[in-house]
């Protein structure tokens, strides 16, 4: 735990992920590049879906990093309420609307996948559903931590909702899951394929490479921008 | 007297001074409910099979309307900050202010919603299931509705906030518990959706205390 | 034999240090005034001695303990007057006054001499809303002496008291002092109590000292 | 019914989405960076 303990101190965050981020970007664009050519210029149609499988190539990773964001703000909530992490704040704050967004893009991705395949824009698929109540808690987490004038006081109420939130989300997911076969006849294909055809793994990888080292590049520019704004704040209070 | 019957004495006894509070909760649920018949119209068949949900939904709304002053009279009055200093365990004062809500709103709308069911054309054992499922249901949303109610102590808005937090927490009660009635609807049983409901119920009983405990805490920093 | 020992004591409020290095001791019998400037940090110097706020630095003891080490004995301990008055407004004086007790697990045999000492006989019976400001703060005195509580924490004690008020807590202090009780208390006005210290908190927060990092 | 206005309009989705975001945290780190400046706060 020696490196957490080395990046607890927000300034020595700060002076790595200046000299990290310009190599991070620049591995994020190359992985990019090459995975939307993989995505749509290099992989066949898929016997199933046809073409709108490039649309799994955003949405299935989309739904991961949102899902893997909201752990990464749990565990900053617990680092910030058991070690009183100055950092863990910053950057669960920097997070959330991050992992926000690839929900959002999850969601409408999803929505504009449905369109072709079900012929409807929104289908109250368990996935889909489930995703919808995680970008709820998402709003949640940056509602409260925003809502009170101290932003210790805010990040701290918000770190426990992200230890409650993420104990919940497989009871969400479960609950849904039992309510989506309760209602949803049987036939609804289920959003991955029964099993994905290995033409389709490789840029699937290659995408979901590519947005999460986005969503790092992401999570540490804007956790740089909190460590500078929590100094403006200190700053001007100690006026 | 332990100090856990102490406080939830207290509260109770609170209620029991000021009645007009429990009764606007309840007045809200029974204007909720009307409304959809009207808003939808009167065909019975129709109304029946959505009676669960919306008798669930307008249940919930009543449980979360009545949580913004569960502990903000205690935070403004500084009554908060005696609780935290009491010698015995804080999530065990957590635990009987969501109990006396519990008893305050849940219990009397496990009570009310089988007549509110009558209007919507449910059967016998619809309005039994209905019953049933509250009563096992709302203490969840009452531990629920107490964390969202600890957790905005002290800040802006904090009413609509209180549901944004709480309401996707609660989806799961809502699902079963809506789920049992409309099981019996379609005739079968409604067991395994209270178990699970109890199971949910269990669950909130064994995390949420001492999630309201931490939030108070800070409350009182 | 100083029973409350307090050394190096620092304090932050919403990022910002309010006091730091605060060292003083306390023994049986004894008053210790705090005084100093508005937003000195008396209030949360009287929340950290009662565990509400967490202290940056430093250590509190009682009687060589820790007193984190047991936070539920130390909290039987101590008494606490905060600036609210921590009352029901729909509840009587007595049940205000009984209901504190109750919180505390303790019995209620104190309620009557504890209205007594602040003349809250004829309103004990009145629902607290009922009250003026004054008032409720003899009530919540009463409540102070009613808990039986080794420490005293008071968070301006003298507010809204007119002068039988305070003579009667001057006498509710100086008999509590006189059995063996201590008491810290927040005031502007000086409490002219036998054998009563004096801690000044000067009102211009320390300097950050190093470099400091939010 | 060709599926490529789905598939493109998936891909301007997640464009505007995360290149919104993108944007959007760059020009905030600038704003405080400039902001920290004004107050002589910066780092060397």
């Amino acid at each position: 735990m020696a490196s957490l303990h080395v990046l607890a101190n927000p300034a020595r965050f700060r002076r790595f992920s200046q000299k990290v981020l310009p190599v991070l970007s620049g591995a994020t664009a190359l992985v990019l590049a090459v995975g939307l050519y993989l995505a749509l210029v290099e992989s066949p149609p898929d016997y199933q879906q046809g073409e709108t499988v490039r649309i799994m190539f955003i949405h299935v990773p989309s739904a991961w990093l949102a899902m893997a964001g909201y752990a990464l703000l749990a565990g900053l909530g617990a680092a910030l309420l058991v070690w009183r992490h100055p950092l863990a704040a910053l950057m669960a704050r920097a997070a959330a609307p991050v992992g926000a967004v690839f929900a959002a893009v999850c969601l409408l991705t999803g929505s504009l996948w449905g369109r072709p395949m079900w012929g409807t824009y929104w289908v109250w698929d368990a996935r889909l559903t489930s995703m919808l109540l995680l970008f709820f808690l998402y709003l949640g987490h940056i509602a409260l931590s925003r809502a009170y004038d101290d932003a210790e006081r805010g990040d701290r109420a918000a770190a426990i909702l992200a230890l409650v939130g993420v104990i919940n989300l497989p009871v969400i997911k479960f609950s849904v899951d039992w309510w989506n076969t309760l209602h949803q006849p049987a036939s609804v294909m289920k959003l991955g394929g029964p099993s994905i055809h290995p033409a389709i793994l490789t840029p699937l990888m290659v995408m979901a490479a590519a947005l999460l080292l986005l969503f790092v590049v992401l999570v540490m520019v804007r956790t740089e921008t909190e460590i500078d704004r929590r100094r403006l704040d200190a700053a001007e209070r100690a006026q | 007297m332990s100090g856990f019957t102490a406080l939830l004495a207290r509260d109770l006894r609170l209620v029991w001074r000021r009645p007009g509070d429990v009764m606007v909760v309840l007045a809200f649920f029974v204007v909720a409910t009307v409304l959809f018949p009207l808003g939808i119209g009167p065909e019975t068949n129709l109304l029946a099979r959505i009676a669960a949900g919306i008798l669930w939904c307008a249940a919930l709304f009543a449980a979360l309307l009545s949580l913004d002053r569960l502990f903000a009279a205690d935070y403004e009055d500084g009554a908060l900050d005696l609780l935290l200093l009491a010698p015995w365990p804080l999530e065990l004062a957590a635990l009987a202010k969501c109990l006396a809500h519990w008893i305050v709103t849940g219990l009397p709308l496990a009570v009310l919603a089988p007549f509110m069911g009558l209007l919507f054309g449910l059967s016998g054992e619809g309005l039994a299931a209905l019953g049933l499922t509250l009563l096992v249901g709302t203490p969840a949303l009452s531990l629920i509705g107490g964390l969202a109610a600890a957790l905005t102590l002290g800040a802006r808005r904090g009413g609509a906030l209180l549901a944004l937090l709480a309401l996707p927490l609660c989806v799961p009660t809502l699902i079963f518990g809506a789920g049992a009635v409309e099981a019996v609807a379609t005739g079968g049983g409604f067991l395994t959706h209270l178990a699970i409901l109890g199971a949910l119920a269990l669950l909130s009983l064994a995390t949420l205390p001492w999630a309201i405990a931490a939030a108070l805490r800070q409350a009182g920093e | 034999m100083t029973d409350l020992e307090v050394t190096g004591l620092g304090c932050r409020r919403g990022g910002r240090p309010v006091f730091r290095d605060l060292s003083f001791s306390l023994a049986k019998g004894e008053l210790l005034a705090l005084t100093g400037r508005n937003g000195s940090g008396k209030t949360t110097l009287l929340r950290a001695l009662a565990l509400l706020v967490p202290a940056d630095a430093g250590a509190i003891h009682w009687q060589g303990a820790d007193v984190a080490a047991d936070r539920e004995a130390w909290r039987r301990r101590i008494a606490w007057l905060g600036h609210l008055d921590g009352l029901k407004g729909d509840l009587t004086v007595r049940e205000n006054v009984a209901t504190a007790c109750h919180l505390r697990e303790e019995g209620t045999e104190r309620v009557d001499a504890a209205l007594a000492a602040f003349e809250l006989g004829p309103l004990a019976s009145r629902s607290v809303r009922t009250l003026s400001a004054g008032q409720r703060r003899r009530a919540a005195l009463a409540r102070v002496v009613a808990a039986g509580a080794r420490l005293w924490l008071l968070d301006e004690p003298l507010n809204a008291l007119d002068a039988p008020s305070q003579a009667a807590l001057r006498a509710a202090l100086g008999q509590h002092l006189a059995t063996g009780g201590l008491a810290i208390a927040a005031t502007h006005a000086p409490i002219d109590v036998p054998n009563a210290r004096t801690l000044l908190m000067d009102s211009s927060p320390p300097p950050g000292g190093e470099e400091h990092e939010p | 019914m060709s599926h490529t206005p789905f598939i493109i309009g998936a891909y301007v989705v997640a464009l505007l989405g995360f290149g919104g975001l993108l944007v959007a945290s760059l020009l905030a780190r600038r704003r405080i960076k400039r902001e920290l400046g004004h107050r002589g706060l910066e780092r060397r």
